[in-house]
């Protein structure tokens, strides 16, 4: 029979490289894997490319993979917000770089890499700065750019509801990049609220099928960003 | 001091101008009021980038549920008869033309409808555009709303923007404390003054030459 | 109150004109929406161009609409099957035009108009007749194909619930192309076989947000193809 | 009369090489009959192009659901922990390499791994290619499970396909009726001979040079 649960999120992230492409679900602190990320900071690879909506938050999570000095390079549309003071300190340093794609941009180019498809036109873009360095193209008229598709070695995600054969559901906009990251990498790791018996998730209510899910570890009572936030946390 | 809109008069105004039945996404900022100034007899369905159409108003704090947020970051709520979805599912609806208003806020807007309002392009400033320029690629009309001019007094609705564009010719009509304007083939046009505003106080204060009012037609 | 509700699918097809480009859900029987077919044969518009995977089966629903002359053309991966003998014989006598599109390029195609994608590029057929005319390119040494997105004027539905915003589910196999042709028609058409109140519909199960869809019909009891083929039923 | 696997136990010897936890997808005729033969201990997965993995067996006809087929329109179950998706998802499995292995029938494979199993490139034949093109592109192992030579006695296995190709290079192993048979860069190579059946028997009824069995190791 197969079961894709592993026992604990530290075995879960451990085959993790220095160097490693990573995509992290999540869009602000809403569906952010944080226990993933915090066993990615133990675990200690470096030299990380992270592909994420933004740059995290506080002195937690995907914040915390920053200030620890093991990411490389970020790859998100929207690298700032009112509580993230990480990665602008970080990139001011020249210790961290961006890769700068907007947000519908970066979603389409995720699901074409799930979807093995490499490349496609987007209207996206064109005519602004971001549009450097791009192929353009004309069809019926209008102008669009090309744009690659965006594969990982391995994504962390967090769901609601997880079966042993990786059959995921998402929990209201916590849902946001996880399907598609779950389909753009080749190792696809997730931490869920609850692990179910197989047959418990409706076939019709499935959101990830479980072919595009290769590790399963219950968190059963997840931390929230924001929670950590607020109460003045920082990790490690 | 002049006189004109004030803020949620802005956003009524803008809400005048959506149909019923339409899809509307509402940038952050003085568009996110449109929603408390829906005409009676009209709906409108929200849509939020990050994954839910039909969004509802912020909850009570007591009923907060952290993984229900807007694409501001914000906590909602999702209206009897909403659909959550995944990311490239939402960007399909703005990018494939199925939303029918996106309401933004900007720095400046140009007579041509370009829009600039995702960077100042200044030495040191962390770049970051979100959703913004697949919005104004995608969505059937955008409308802006804003301030006339910024709060040093200098005119956000110029004959051509300075700051990095978020797209070319893409904007239909602005919504400010001072006027309705059209971008019209011939440039900015004054659809409607607000009240106790003259045509000589909003040229005045627009960076491009200002058509006025068209004539009642007959 | 939006209520995209219509009375009959008599009204729901009405203004459907000659020469429109028409997508057809279903996979063979499953999914297929017998009764809007045959209410577009009812109404009569001619010279259609219709994208569905197949071509029909005996003489009801879509090998009804060809036999009745009303197709001028099919865009479809398999024209062919055990019982389908309206649209090889009207082929092969020259009445009707076949355009053959592998059936995962055909999905991504009908996806690609839904998501405002013009092109994309894709293996699946490259090295085979079916290349031909086609734009090659290399990725990583790996050559792929263009392809155009496939959009509609009508798309012709048929889902299990429908709410009066046009949220749908599906049931089963019979979800098949209905989703991504609800993206890419224009004007979406839907026979539901049961129509539910707003809010029924749990937000994280909807399949096909109302967004996608501007006509819903009641059809409580809808007839299935291979029951009137069993029956030896043909339309009108 | 040659001796030989039986369509079972071809199926059987098939079922063998694919991996526990593999996703599968059958194509139709002889390859559905793998899903009888997995080896105990094993699980895999099937998947059906028209949208849905973990297919189970066909139904007792009193328990037919219409809406419930798979891509052969045949009815099916579905096995707890399955799950429905869309034709474009689907194909995104299938294209994205997300499927282990796929096992079609044939009517000629070369020994560059040429794959012909869609048309006779007839006149007059009504050209139908389903998922075919899709399957041998995008899934990691492409199998091929066919009688050695067609029923006039004329070999499938060849050295150029004469039908229109369904892929190019894309078959990595071959079940036949007389032998397992591997497309390796020197062309066919003998990877275990049916009971009885000998290699010249094998050899002549292949329609291009047959490689003999790699010595064991060692």
């Amino acid at each position: 029979m197969i079961d894709k649960t592993c026992p604990s999120v530290e075995q879960a992230v451990a085959d993790i490289p220095d160097g490693a492409t990573v995509m992290i679900g999540g869009f602000g602190a809403s569906g952010s894997p944080i226990e993933l990320i915090h066993a990615l900071i133990d675990h200690g690879a470096t030299g990380l490319t992270v592909i994420n909506n933004n740059t995290g938050n506080g002195e937690v999570g995907l914040a915390a993979l920053i200030g620890n000095g093991q990411v490389r390079k970020m790859v998100c549309s929207f690298p700032r917000s009112s509580q993230s003071k990480v990665f602008p300190e970080m990139y001011r340093a020249g210790k961290v770089e961006l890769e700068l794609v907007p947000q519908g941009t970066l979603a389409e180019r995720i699901r074409a890499a799930g979807a093995g498809i490499p490349a496609f036109y987007t209207p996206t873009t064109v005519g602004t700065v971001l549009e450097h360095g791009k192929e353009t193209r004309t069809f019926d008229g209008r102008t669009y750019v090309m744009e690659p598709w965006l594969r990982a070695d391995f994504a962390l995600i967090k769901c609601e509801q997880a079966d042993p054969l990786g059959n995921l559901t998402y929990n209201k906009t916590a849902r946001n990049f996880s399907p598609i990251m779950c389909m753009a990498a080749a190792t696809t790791i997730v931490q869920a609220r609850q692990l179910v018996q197989r047959g418990a998730i409706d076939p019709e209510h499935v959101v990830t099928p479980g072919i595009f899910v290769e590790r399963v570890v219950g968190v059963p009572d997840p931390v929230h960003e924001d929670t950590l936030i607020a109460a003045g946390r920082s990790y490690p | 001091m002049t006189t004109g809109w004030t803020r949620e008069q802005m956003a009524a105004r803008c809400a005048m101008d959506i149909p019923d039945g339409a899809y509307v996404n509402l940038g952050i900022g003085i568009p996110e009021l449109v929603a408390q100034y829906v005409p009676g007899g009209r709906e409108f369905i929200y849509h939020t980038e990050n994954g839910l159409l039909g969004m509802g108003p912020p909850p009570d704090e007591a009923d907060r549920d952290l993984d229900l947020m807007n694409a501001g970051k914000k906590y909602v709520t999702a209206v009897p008869g909403a659909a959550y979805f995944h990311h490239a599912d939402s960007f399909s609806m703005i990018r494939g033309g199925h939303l029918d208003v996106c309401v933004l806020g900007t720095m400046q807007v140009a007579c041509n409808g370009d829009l600039a309002n995702w960077s100042t392009g200044e030495d040191g400033a962390i770049p970051a555009v979100g959703g913004a320029m697949d919005l104004v690629q995608g969505v059937k009309q955008i409308f802006v709303l804003t301030q006339h001019t910024t709060k040093a007094g200098e005119p956000k609705l110029v004959e051509r923007c300075t700051y990095p564009l978020t797209g070319r010719g893409v904007v239909s009509r602005i919504y400010t404390d001072l006027a309705v304007v059209d971008i019209t083939p011939d440039g900015f046009r004054l659809v409607e003054p607000a009240p106790g505003v003259s045509y000589d106080e909003i040229e005045s204060k627009t960076g491009a030459p200002l058509l006025p009012q068209a004539a009642p037609a007959g």
